[in-house]
């Protein structure tokens, strides 16, 4: 219990409380620790700042390093430099005179960022777009289940036929994945009755989707409260109070 | 990009999307009198003010835990109306970051806000507030300000994870109107369980369109509806294609190593997934080695430090 | 490629590079001519301002654009000579890649400092001011300096460390570890860890006491919204499965090619989830792609100023 | 005749208001006492996780992946299973692994002391210690994933040339030289890129390496909706979702699938291969999943039950006012 590792593990749950005591109600204990938490978070941004980010990632390659044996591993190149100067542009945002100096580095940031973003798309959406296009018209039409074509169940060699309900659930598919676009047209006024159908349609079939997001959500949240109060029953009072 | 075979299609289909937003906005610059589909959360921004304005309390908003992209910029653009607003009937803001660079924008922007408004000495620096990089300290850090100002509105607007269920529910507890919006779809769910109002997907990046009318705003606006229209009629046309092609019986079979040589097979079968035309239109052939092999550079010497290096 | 500064791929020596301890000279002359020019944009007239911003955005846009745009060089391997000009650009553009991917990380790290010296100010005024609550701002910032130090502490000591030694230590007990190792792992993965870890999991009681609430069958969307979580939560759970999937095999008397079969819970969620939740979500993510895209387009072109509210 | 009725909106509106205290209790019980028993549930592998199981089980013996771990202390729950099960099968098949990370600096140190229990238990089953710089090395920390995505997809030589790890004598050389990463140039020359995750650095991998190396993930139960989109698109080739393909892992590395068990009647079958993939007779293969999967049943229970109980009382208010 009065070891390193007891007082680490008892500090640990003794926090773990503090945050729980908000689901009660906000009090001083909890307000205690959320500023230590802060305070941590901080500080700790601050000595990986330098030994994550900007040490390997910008002064080793503006000044170089050595391998053993005093060879160069990398040259240094001196251009790097040029970066701190930028990155002090960012400070004047508090200045009312020279703000707009401080959109420099922000400027840059998302320059950068946007640059990026048509080829982004493709990678992202081009083969979704393609995985989208599903067969409608069915050349099996066996009452087979949902989960039929598959080599197991039909042991055919390579999968040619559109089995029935596949065309089913691909047509549903469909369904959704126009309707729910059509839904987010913003531009359109949506005079026709078929149109509004639509719209309303793809809302409704949204919330399927948003469902199943829901359920599928609720196991990760629910494992991770488990793992805390394995830690803290097992873990630390298991193991560490009755030294088991 | 690859270009050999189908490989430049992708890249023109970009470009038409780009060609649209553009196009639109030069067109909007002309006559900018053009419907937007109504979106209930945006509404609902000047009620939750006017209720903290009675109340005395004040607005929260946060822009999300995304570094500095066009979700957490759309988002300070919302939050630059709220403020107006806020400005207006002096009620006190809130703007919590969990991003330094979104943080100096979110200053700047807030404080030009005042500044427009005629009132920079109702700027408080403070009201905006950097709280920190680190995604639970940062929801701890909100919670706590949500519970102890007891904010009667709240506005979560931008890439939100898993925090966005302690927000909601503790803005819930406290009885603020919320309207929220995540990028993100495995978040939208929560918010919808939650909060008040929510703008789903796409309606985050219609709603600054929606608010200001600027005409680069509605015209890109419609540039993005083309460009879903365009998106649209492909997937329609494909699945179309798809459909009656799978249907087709053949002997041919393609090498897909090989550019796609036809090979016959012995007998006749159904067209398969990959011998659609969608899918050569989307997956290239494979490109054939080079022709000309390019020459090899000598390997470098790494030259050894001068005894002057440390 | 030796004088090429972008492509930092190349050791041997160049105009633009220099071992270690060398070129201290051309650094600090580097940064004098930064802050120089910086000093000298302080004194630029309002209107020349907005383009240079501009032009910043832009060229660093550009950049990846023409990645993008630019023809890949197919099976390129490190030691290769371009052919022809085009290659020659596309291997410096695929070169440069390597600067370009770390510049937007630097200054956000560099702007880090922005946002805790907000934070830091905020509550030692607080503390000055003996503000309500100053006693936890001592905290905050207690804590604060005590992990830069620890870390540092650390991280500095095993720098120095020869690697035998750091090898034993790192075999060692954590019981047995030496004080400056013990002070670093308490705060970070004693105290700031379990913090992480118990903030995210107090988002189970949140959901819990959301989805009490909120699904309810009042709307027709509501509704659908519980039904569908409700079967896709059972079935994540084997035993519900077990005994459901036993029910449907009375109906289909174990035929495994029974259309009863679909009735099978993990079916249904199957079913669910590939026609309903990926194409509805692949739906929404169009949307935002293309506004995304759009956005990025107007930022790009400086068509929007960040924060567009004027 | 009313009286029953307004008995029944009574209680009806008595279960529309359950504190949320009476919850919180009930959750933290149910969270906790579960843990003390051990029982193997019966379980249905699903599809994602039974292709990432293949994928894993077909790599080449003594071939090289890359394993990308973003997950630390706060998504253990479900990662450290994961990630646990994983290893297990790439040690068990003499495949060679790098570590790297974009998401969190502590994750690759995470991810070393989770290797560090994992070569106790092979000792301890008489199995050989994967050996650090033979075996596996650790490519390090590299925040920016977008562009370290792109790098790597450009040049392994490139993207990897300023990472370092200590060789077997304890000198720090860099990683390029070691075995694990002999003859790897570009990043197709890898068997498998793998990515252990539990946040969005899979898309960003994905977007930029998907159409150049055989890419396999394991992610959180959150990440799983949406990346689920990218194994049904066949960009990802495998997929294991949250604590439940943890348990699937699990389960057939102790059943095998497609794989007849004694009786002689497969364990499970695969929806999309023919395979026979084996089994891992004789060694720990229930593990964490296994411990969490039951307690698991008991919260979703309660939560289940709580939103029938708030829907009883909506009927029950609702008839009184139709009346």
């Amino acid at each position: 219990m009065f070891t390193y590792l007891g007082l680490k593990f008892t500090f640990g749950v003794i926090a773990t409380i503090g945050l729980y005591t908000v689901l009660w109600r906000e009090n001083k204990f909890y307000r205690f620790w959320e500023h230590v938490f802060l305070g941590l978070a901080a500080g700790w941004a601050l000595v990986i700042l330098w030994t994550e980010t900007l040490r390997p990632q910008w002064w080793n390659k503006m000044v170089g390093t050595i391998a053993e044996g005093g060879n160069i591993a990398e040259p240094g190149f001196w251009a790097w430099a040029i970066m701190l100067p930028i990155g002090f542009a960012g400070y004047f945002v508090f200045s009312r005179k020279h703000s707009w100096v401080g959109r420099i580095p922000i400027g840059i940031i998302i320059g950068l960022w946007s640059g990026q973003q048509f080829d982004a798309w493709i990678q992202r959406f081009w083969p979704q777009l393609n995985a989208s296009m599903v067969p409608l018209i069915p050349t099996d039409f066996g009452l087979v289940p949902y989960a039929a074509p598959s080599e197991t169940v039909l042991n055919a060699t390579i999968r040619q036929n559109v089995y029935l309900s596949q065309a089913i659930g691909n047509l549903i598919a469909t369904i959704t994945l126009l309707s729910v676009l059509a839904y987010f047209l913003f531009g359109i006024e949506l005079k026709s009755k078929f149109m509004q159908g639509t719209t309303k349609l793809g809302r409704y079939l949204l919330m399927v989707g948003f469902g199943a997001i829901f359920g599928s959500t609720v196991m990760m949240r629910f494992t991770l409260l488990i793992d805390r109060m394995y830690f803290i029953w097992i873990e630390w009072f298991q193991r560490i109070v009755l030294g088991g | 990009m690859q270009y050999y075979d189908t490989g430049w299609i992708s890249t023109v289909f970009v470009l038409l999307i780009v060609a649209f937003v553009l196009f639109n906005i030069s067109r909007a610059k002309k006559n900018s009198e053009v419907f937007i589909r109504r979106i209930a959360g945006l509404n609902a921004i000047d009620e939750a003010i006017g209720r903290s304005t009675e109340m005395g309390r004040p607005v929260l908003m946060v822009p999300g835990l995304g570094d500095l992209n066009a979700i957490s910029v759309q988002a300070l653009n919302i939050f630059a109306y709220i403020t107006r607003t806020a400005a207006r009937f002096a009620t006190p803001i809130r703007v919590c970051c969990s991003q330094p660079p979104v943080y100096a924008v979110a200053q700047e922007i807030i404080r030009d806000v005042y500044v427009q408004e005629g009132c920079p000495e109702k700027y408080d620096t403070d009201s905006v507030r950097f709280l920190s990089d680190r995604q639970f300290a940062f929801a701890a850090a909100v919670s706590g300000t949500i519970l102890r100002e007891q904010t009667a509105a709240t506005f979560f607007l931008g890439e939100f994870y898993a925090e966005s269920m302690i927000f909601a529910e503790t803005a819930n507890s406290v009885g603020a109107i919320q309207v929220a919006s995540s990028t993100e779809n495995t978040q939208t769910p929560f918010f919808i369980a939650a909060c008040d109002y929510v703008l789903i997907g796409d309606e985050f990046y219609a709603a600054s369109a929606y608010l200001t009318r600027q005409p680069v705003l509605v015209g890109s606006l419609l540039g993005q509806d083309w460009g879903k229209m365009l998106i649209m009629a492909t997937l329609a046309l494909g699945i179309l294609l798809t459909s009656f092609e799978r249907t087709k019986l053949t002997e041919d079979t393609y090498d897909f190593e090989k550019a796609g040589e036809v090979v016959k097979l012995d007998a006749t079968r159904l067209t398969q997934p990959k011998e659609t035309t969608m899918y050569h239109i989307f997956n290239p052939y494979q490109a054939l080695p080079l022709a000309t092999p390019r020459e090899k550079r000598p390997p470098v010497v790494t030259p050894v430090a001068p005894s002057g290096g440390q | 490629m030796g004088w090429n500064l972008l492509a930092q791929t190349a050791t041997e020596p160049s105009f633009f590079n220099g071992p270690n301890g060398t070129i201290w000279g051309w650094i600090a002359g580097t940064m004098l001519v930064g802050f120089a020019i910086l000093i000298g944009l302080l004194y630029m007239p309002a209107q020349g301002r907005k383009y240079v911003i501009a032009g910043f955005t832009f060229v660093c846009g550009l950049f990846y654009v023409l990645l993008w745009l630019v023809p890949t060089p197919h099976d390129r391997n490190p030691d290769d000579v371009p052919r022809g000009k085009v290659e020659e650009i596309s291997f410096w553009l695929s070169d440069a890649v390597n600067v370009f991917g770390g510049l937007s990380n630097i200054l956000v790290a560099m702007l880090l400092l922005l946002g805790v010296f907000s934070l830091a100010r905020i509550h030692i005024a607080k503390i000055i001011k003996q503000q309500k609550d100053w006693v936890f701002s001592v905290c905050l910032i207690g804590a604060m300096v005590l992990i830069i130090i620890a870390g540092y502490n650390k991280w500095l000591t095993e720098l120095n460390m020869d690697p035998a030694q750091l090898e034993a230590i790192g075999k060692l007990e954590p019981n047995a570890w030496p004080f400056y190792k013990k002070s670093q792992d308490f705060l970070f993965d004693g105290l700031l860890q379990n913090m992480d870890a118990a903030m995210f999991s107090v988002i189970a009681f949140y959901i819990l006491s959301a989805a009490y609430r909120a699904f309810r069958v009042r709307s027709v969307e509501a509704t659908i919204l519980l039904a569908t979580a409700l079967l896709v939560m059972m079935s994540l759970l084997g035993l519900v499965t077990l005994y459901w999937n036993m029910g449907v095999d009375l109906i289909t008397r174990g035929d495994p090619a029974s259309f009863w079969n679909n009735l099978k819970l993990k079916e249904i969620a199957d079913f669910i989830g590939s026609s309903f939740r990926a194409p509805g979500l692949r739906a929404i993510d169009f949307g935002i792609g293309v506004g995304a895209l759009a956005m990025a387009l107007r930022l790009w072109l400086g068509l929007e100023r960040a924060g567009g509210s004027n | 005749m009313a009286m029953p009725e307004t008995t029944n909106k009574m209680f009806g509106e008595k279960l529309l208001s359950i504190p949320r205290w009476i919850w919180f209790v009930l959750v933290i019980i149910l969270a906790t006492i579960p843990q003390f028993v051990s029982i193997t549930i019966p379980n249905v592998p699903e599809d994602s996780s039974a292709a990432l199981y293949k994928e894993l089980m077909t790599l080449p013996e003594g071939s090289t992946v890359i394993v990308q771990t973003d997950w630390t202390k706060s998504t253990q729950g479900e990662s450290r299973g994961q990630f646990d099960a994983l290893m297990r099968i790439l040690m068990r098949k003499n495949i060679k692994f790098a570590f790297m990370s974009v998401a969190d600096p502590q994750a690759s140190e995470v991810a070393r002391n989770a290797l560090k229990e994992l070569n106790a238990e092979r000792i301890k089953d008489g199995d050989r210690e994967y050996k650090r710089w033979e075996d596996y090395v650790s490519l390090g920390y590299f925040p920016g994933a977008e562009g370290k995505g792109k790098e790597i997809g450009e040049s392994m030589l490139d993207a990897f040339k300023a990472s370092k790890d200590k060789d077997q004598n304890n000198v720090e050389r860099s990683v390029l030289e070691s075995p694990v990463m002999k003859g790897i140039e570009k990043v197709g020359d890898l068997s498998a890129f793998i990515v252990v995750t539990a946040s969005k650095s899979i898309t960003i991998a994905l977007e930029r390496l998907q159409d150049k190396v055989k890419m396999l993930g394991l992610v959180t139960g959150v990440m799983g909706p949406e990346t689920v989109n990218y194994y049904t698109s066949n960009q990802l080739k495998g997929l294991s979702i949250g604590l439940k393909g943890v348990y699937d892992m699990e389960t057939m590395m102790e059943y095998g699938a497609n794989y007849p068990d004694s009786s002689g009647k497969n364990f499970y079958n695969m929806k999309k291969y023919t395979d026979v993939v084996p089994n891992w007779p004789g060694k720990k293969n229930m593990d964490r999943g296994t411990k969490y999967y039951l307690t698991l049943h008991f919260t979703i229970g309660l939560m289940i039950i709580a939103v029938i109980i708030g829907n009883i009382g909506v009927l029950l208010t609702r008839k009184k006012g139709n009346e």
